[in-house]
């Protein structure tokens, strides 16, 4: 069965930490880091990666423009 | 067959990245503030409608007023509250370009209100962008025209009384009773499908100023999490249930 | 070249405006200069030469709409009288900031406040020291003929384009008002695009090509350290324009014993009362300044050498006299004689303030030779004695 | 050759383009003119005048304390402006509504009833034009040809039938203006 | 004796404000004054002393309502900095014109335009020449420490009172946002309305008694014979100002050959560069204008009579120099030193700026000595030749 | 049986008169202009409620700049556009006092948009008079804001182009949306009737301000004849044709 | 029967001339006169005095309140 | 006795404010204070300094290009400020996210793990108290109890519960402060 998968790159040092791509996505991908970036903000990553659909939500209200979004279809 | 991430992460499954015509820099808003995304929207719209060369936007003063150094266009920085009357000055030597101004509630509904009354009434065929946050962002949080009832600024600490410091004014549901003004709306860019409906709502109004329409004038409705002194994510929420019933979302005019 | 036409003051402007190539009018009626926004939307240049006219929606916003369309590098142009121009320091001190080429004329009226909308010269020190903030320049020409109001709208913008500098026309409500002949000069087309984004290019918004990175046009430096270099910068240029752009006018000063000082409507005055003083046998002239940034401090220093004193005349309680003051340095005396509150002052008044000056110079000199003389003879008495 | 003229009366009188054209018309004989207007809020019934220069030479001075001709139109502007003649001008006035004539006797003086003329012509809009035939009568300091070529400057086209009634105007005013008294 | 407070320059206004009888603050926010607007909101003084505090839409509005409250007789108080202040030249020429007593505080940042919100002086000309239109003056205060911040509101008040004239009080962003203690005073009761009505009532507008003709505010006159009158009225209470009004402070001044002249922040920089000049050996001074209009004149002319040099240091491109060379009038050297655009001069660059000009000037005294030696000596041969 | 005038000309027997509030100054106003009935009728209602010691006016800039010449009560002279600010800056300091201002539509629709916005928004208990001539009567009949399509001044003088110059705008429609606007209404003075109606309203709004309601906002559609090239019976027609159906009569709030 | 007289009082000096009174009489009373006063303008005076019923209406709209108005009651 | 200081870090760190503290304190102890704080337009991240003087004598100028002692807090204070300690001045420094530790001679430097000590006390807020602690063990200019009543001062009152804990933080940050090296 044909089904898609996505994936998310968080520019890490860009991220501020500001949490709303991990609220804003609906399957729960996202999480935030324990470490710091240079700039000493927690960033987002991909907690569940398998979980992502690829729906772009997190880029779509990310204020600082850090995510990029892939989208595939795969056959499992 | 499980699939790798790095399978995914490819060039020809990219459906989502930074428009270029944001330029390199960071952003200088707090994190979780709403002003980097209506950035994004904007130079979107523009990019994708190949109108970079004819484009020329206003730039504030108030948190944007460095939008300027995000926003890979040519731009002019305006004094506070005169953007629609420094657009008015461009529109008119230059009316086949798309003019915008990119303003704040300080900015465009204070000071401003004079310019922005006035360019609307006169239909310049512009762009107004309003970012309403409620307060003024840039030098401390203080109490905006827009502030909400009760609501406390470094302006109203002990909350906004309306009867010592006025009522929260309406801006859009005003320049929409103006005979130049063709779009009127109030977005927010906060929720995924926020985001969708502003950016329909931004390439609208680009289209009016093709078509010669008179101003299109776009509020978005954003969080100051900074100056209303909470999280993001708690700011978006507190927005949603005390600014959208004073501010409702939605088309108003055009 | 065009015809001789009899003009107003403020028709001058316009009509200069409209045959320069000027890109853009915007404007706020007041009197005495209203004229120049009626003459515009009567002429409508918008259909033949292209040229923008709009009322703006107060002073404010004009000097703003200037800004915008200066910024896209196109020749923009307001005007206003004294309580406007008070509103537009803001403005006008943005432009100087950001850098920008544009003409802003000011039609002097009586003030302070509401005052009178009589002719006046009582916006000297805004229009020269810098009415609004910050540490800045205008180059200020004043013209005291309805034809320099006329020329001096293409001069203005030629300055303004070569210095990226406002130019402030510092007219008057007599010279606006009045009507003399005027030679009027032909067409300049407006520049092309082509032509504005070639002389423009580097600096102004026209939407941005492949070929270059996005210009910016802002008079902000979140920084002090890049703040100060950009004044350095500026204070360079303004440096560049004392050394180049100085415009005089010497009357009668071959001979002159006693000087006026005077610019615009005044100097013409003065140029009558010297034609009186002249047939009283009394050596006077006049140092006229054309242009009052730059101001012409070396000629004034110069002029010492001759001068017995200085007579700055000027519709006001005394405000460029500081400069003349400064010029001379404390050399010779330098007074001022003026009327105000939109009064003006006749030849012969102007006359008679200049002969009080002068007797009272030449009874100290009188004092002063006496007591020469005397110390002369005490020290032959002395010598006799020895 | 210089003449420094005060021009003064009501604002509806025509005051002001009665200088205009007198400008107009040095202008055309190649002199060097100025043309300076009282000039005030726009409040009905004031008075108005207006200062003409036409001279062979270049004009320093567009305001003068003293003048080689008055030209006055009603009392208020007597008041104010008889003693600015200079000794030995002239000074020509219209009595309708004088209520004290002028007394100074080291000028010469011209009565013109322009008023009565221009009710005679039925258009009491050519008053002013009355008024300056008086003017060039006195002092020819430009000719009717000058006047006509200044007129059709002055006036807009569509205006311009109305020239040869000013022409008239100005030939009533000049057999009109009547010599009071010459200078002592 | 109130308390002994540390306190922000910008609070110590605002509290100032309240304990010396105010009657109502109008402001706009813009740093780095920001502080004044929210110290008074936080205090909310409407319900302890009745003082009304209100953020106007605009800074044009504030300077209106403060027309409007001063006409009634009422203490009125606004601030701003630069840009807010340019755009209040219109207003602030109004109430000089209709001589209303009001207090402006300009809390000076770096300019033109936007510029930086860091602390500058480049607005002296604008508060000293006039940045609005026409002939009037602000008397100016300068305060260079929190506590004159303090100070000078009340001060403030009583001279624009005594002289139903505005007060401009010329801070910068140093002062406003640095913290010193302050001694606060007792709460001064505001006037009620009989007390308003005594001290007001030949002008200012309360309602019309039967005991009475109506007040007018206004700064109209149609004709300029009334309006030259009132601006004649205006200069001789300038004139009166100057005469009573002087307020300035010597600072090792007794012995020194070298002067500086500085008000506010730079006054402060001075006196740290006197004590690591004095440490060196240098007999250096400081005259500091504390009033810049009145400005010391006098006392500036009367130290050329010691002082071989003078130094005017200003955070700006050079404005208050001229009126220092305006009194010196030649007789000795002004040369001026700045830092600007939002920059602050440390104490050793402005030492090092006085060393230079002391080199300067001793070089030429040496020259003048060789030559006059030589001279001498010239003399003496001749002499011994004959 | 006939009676001879004289009888009827008696003290006792007049039924009008000038009121004791208006100067024995000679307006300085064009025959026929409008802004002397608004005069009376002011300073009518000051004199039957018995406040002139509690009054005090505001005078803009344009024709009634002089107002205070011809109103016998304490009156300021405002700036061009500034006197709602002025008037808060009176009422504020003065809460029980009558404040009123008197503007025309340049003064108060074009430079003073925002301080009028802003004074209705805040709700400051003050009246607001808004003579509405369609020009800018005092500087020599240049177009306001509220010139109408096509009407010539001397600033349109091919008539009023709403592309080139803007549309009219309305005042009294846009500032009762706010929330600080207790009374908008729009009358005239042309007829004894339209007098009658615009006193009550005039009376309306002082005893708002009595009750501490916040703004009332007068509009007075009037005529400016020697602006309109018209003579003033002329003129009154001419305002009733075209001006009226721009700007209706009538209340549009509270 | 009882009716209804009124006559009114012009100012002469003061009035403008602007017809504006004239026009506001319902019983046509009003005209203005051939002379003029001191200012220059022709004023308002009544011509049918018999007519005027004391209506006010021309007082109410005259601009330069230079109309005072009398009424009585007279029996006929 | 006059003591110039320099705090300088990031903006969360409580420069400002216990610059504050330092000068109540010396004004608790009669000594004249300044307190001359960065300031700039409210976006996070940035470095925030604040130059203190505390002296027996009257202060002059407020802010200085040499200071007695130096705290530095982050790297770009540390480039920006250690050139900036008289010689023989201190420099105090915390090493968190210090990557290039000061390298002067003539200057006596101490360490504070202040983030370390704040950490252990569980209340990462406390931060600058620990700061302030250690810079008083290295130069006492006023003693704990000047430093409660310029907390006092300082806190609102319903704040004052937290004066116990900021005191033990400054204790603690006293016990501290390392010496690493003496001037030379
Ligand atoms: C003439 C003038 N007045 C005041 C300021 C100070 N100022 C800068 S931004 C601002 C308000 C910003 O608020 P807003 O427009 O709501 O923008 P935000 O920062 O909230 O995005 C003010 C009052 C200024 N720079 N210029
Ligand atoms: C700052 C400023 N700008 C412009 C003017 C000139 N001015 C005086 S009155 C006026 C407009 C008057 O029109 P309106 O307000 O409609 O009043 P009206 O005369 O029609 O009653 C203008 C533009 C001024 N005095 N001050
Ligand atoms: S793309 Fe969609 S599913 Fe994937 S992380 Fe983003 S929001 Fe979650
Ligand atoms: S929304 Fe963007 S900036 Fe915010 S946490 Fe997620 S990735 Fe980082
Ligand atoms: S202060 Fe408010 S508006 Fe400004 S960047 Fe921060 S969150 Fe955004
Ligand atoms: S110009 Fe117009 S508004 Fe002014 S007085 Fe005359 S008619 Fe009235
Ligand atoms: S009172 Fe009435 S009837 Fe009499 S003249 Fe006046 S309008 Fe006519
Ligand atoms: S309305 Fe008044 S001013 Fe006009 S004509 Fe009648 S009486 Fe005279
Ligand atoms: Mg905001
Ligand atoms: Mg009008």
């Amino acid at each position: 069965m044909a089904k898609i998968r996505g994936a998310v790159v968080v520019d890490v040092e860009r991220c501020k930490g500001c949490v709303i791509c991990v609220n804003a996505c609906p399957t729960n991908v996202l999480s935030m880091s324990k470490d710091v970036n240079g700039k000493g903000y927690s960033f987002s990553y991909m907690e569940n990666p398998e979980a992502c659909t690829g729906c772009m939500s997190c880029s779509l209200v990310c204020p600082d423009v850090v995510i990029t979004v892939y989208r595939m279809k795969v056959n499992e | 067959m499980s699939i790798s991430i790095q399978d995914i992460i490819k060039e020809e499954n990219k459906v989502f990245s930074k428009t270029k015509l944001l330029t390199d820099k960071v952003f200088s808003y707090c994190p979780g503030c709403g002003h980097g995304v209506a950035h994004r929207i904007i130079m979107e719209v523009i990019e994708e409608m190949g109108i970079v060369n004819q484009t020329i936007g206003v730039a504030p003063v108030g948190c944007s007023v460095l939008a300027y150094d995000f926003m890979d266009i040519d731009m002019q920085q305006a004094a506070h509250g005169r953007a629609p009357a420094v657009a008015t000055g461009i529109s008119r030597v230059f009316p086949d370009k798309y003019v915008f101004t990119y303003q704040g509630d300080g900015d465009l509904a204070a000071i401003g209100t004079a310019e922005t009354i006035h360019a609307c009434s006169r239909g310049e065929n512009i762009i107004i962008f309003f970012i309403n946050n409620g307060i003024y962002g840039m030098t401390g949080g203080q109490m905006a025209p827009t502030t909400l009832e009760g609501m406390k600024t470094s302006t109203s600490p002990h909350g906004r009384d309306l009867h010592q410091m006025g009522f929260p004014i309406k801006m859009t549901e005003i320049v929409a009773q103006l005979d130049g003004v063709q779009f009127a709306t109030r977005q927010a860019v906060h929720t995924p499908s926020a985001v969708r409906k502003t950016k329909k709502a931004v390439k609208k109004a680009f289209e009016n100023v093709k078509n010669k329409k008179g101003v299109s004038f776009i509020e978005i409705v954003s969080n100051c999490n900074s100056g209303w002194k909470l999280a993001p994510v708690k700011a978006n929420e507190w927005m949603e249930e005390f600014m959208f019933p004073v501010y409702p979302i939605g088309d108003i005019k055009g | 070249m065009g015809e001789l036409r009899l003009m107003k003051g403020n028709e001058a402007i316009a009509e200069a405006a409209i045959r320069c190539g000027c890109d853009a009018y915007f404007g706020y009626p007041i009197t005495p200069q209203s004229e120049i926004l009626e003459y515009l939307t009567l002429q409508n240049p918008e259909k033949t030469t292209g040229m923008v006219v709009l009322q703006a929606e107060s002073e404010i916003a004009a000097i703003n709409m200037v800004y915008g369309a200066a910024a896209c590098g196109k020749k923009a142009l307001t005007s206003s009288s004294s309580p406007g121009i008070s509103l537009k320091q803001e403005g006008i001190s943005y432009i100087a900031g950001a850098e920008l080429p544009a003409v802003i004329v000011n039609v002097v009226r009586g003030g302070p406040g509401l005052g009178t909308i009589q002719p006046s010269q009582s916006d000297y020190f805004q229009s020269v020291k810098g009415g609004g903030h910050g540490d800045y320049k205008l180059i200020v020409l004043a013209p005291n003929s309805v034809q320099e109001q006329y020329d001096f709208v293409k001069l203005g913008f030629d300055l303004a384009f070569k210095y990226r500098n406002p130019v402030l026309i510092l007219s008057d409500g007599a010279i606006g008002q009045m009507m003399e002949k005027v030679q009027i000069s032909d067409f300049t087309p407006r520049w092309t695009e082509e032509e504005i984004v070639q002389m423009t290019g580097s600096w102004a918004t026209h939407g941005k090509p492949e070929t270059r990175k996005h210009n910016i046009v802002t008079s902000l430096n979140l920084q002090p350290e890049p703040q100060e270099e950009h004044n350095h910068h500026l204070q360079r240029k303004y440096k560049e324009i004392e050394d180049n752009e100085l415009r005089y006018e010497k009357f009668f000063c071959e001979d002159a014993e006693y000087v006026f000082v005077a610019y615009g409507t005044s100097s013409r005055l003065c140029q009558k009362a010297i034609q009186l003083g002249r047939e009283k046998g009394l050596k006077l002239g006049l140092l006229r300044p054309i242009t009052l940034f730059p101001f012409p401090k070396k000629q004034i220093k110069m002029a010492t050498k001759k001068a017995k004193a200085f007579l700055a005349v000027e519709m006001s309680a005394g405000q460029m006299v500081e400069d003349v003051q400064l010029a001379v340095k404390g050399k010779r005396p330098v007074k001022h004689f003026g009327r105000y509150g939109g009064m003006i002052p006749m030849p012969d008044e102007i006359l008679e303030a200049m002969e009080e000056l002068i007797a009272k110079v030449e009874k100290k000199e009188a004092k002063k030779a006496q007591k020469k003389a005397k110390k002369k003879a005490e020290k032959e008495a002395k010598k006799q004695k020895n | 050759m210089t003449e420094e003229i005060i021009i003064a009366g009501f604002g509806g009188q025509g005051v002001l383009s009665m200088g205009k054209i007198l400008a107009y018309s040095g202008m055309m004989k190649n002199m060097e003119v100025s043309w300076m207007p009282s000039y005030g809020p726009e409040m009905r019934g004031g008075t108005a005048n207006v200062t003409v220069i036409v001279s062979e030479e270049r004009i320093n001075s567009p305001v003068l304390k003293m003048y080689d001709t008055a030209i006055i139109l009603n009392q208020q502007s007597m008041d104010k402006f008889e003693k600015s003649v200079k000794p030995g001008g002239v000074l020509i006035y219209d009595n309708n509504g004088i209520t004290h004539p002028p007394t100074r006797k080291d000028i010469t003086i011209y009565l013109i009833e322009a008023n009565k003329v221009a009710i005679k012509m039925s258009n009491t809009k050519v008053f002013n034009m009355v008024v300056l035939g008086a003017f060039l009568q006195v002092k020819p300091i430009v000719n009717i040809e000058d006047v006509d070529k200044g007129l059709k400057k002055s006036l807009p086209e569509r205006h311009h039938h109305l020239i040869a009634l000013n022409e008239e105007a100005i030939r009533n005013g000049m057999a009109a203006v009547q010599l009071v008294q010459e200078a002592a």
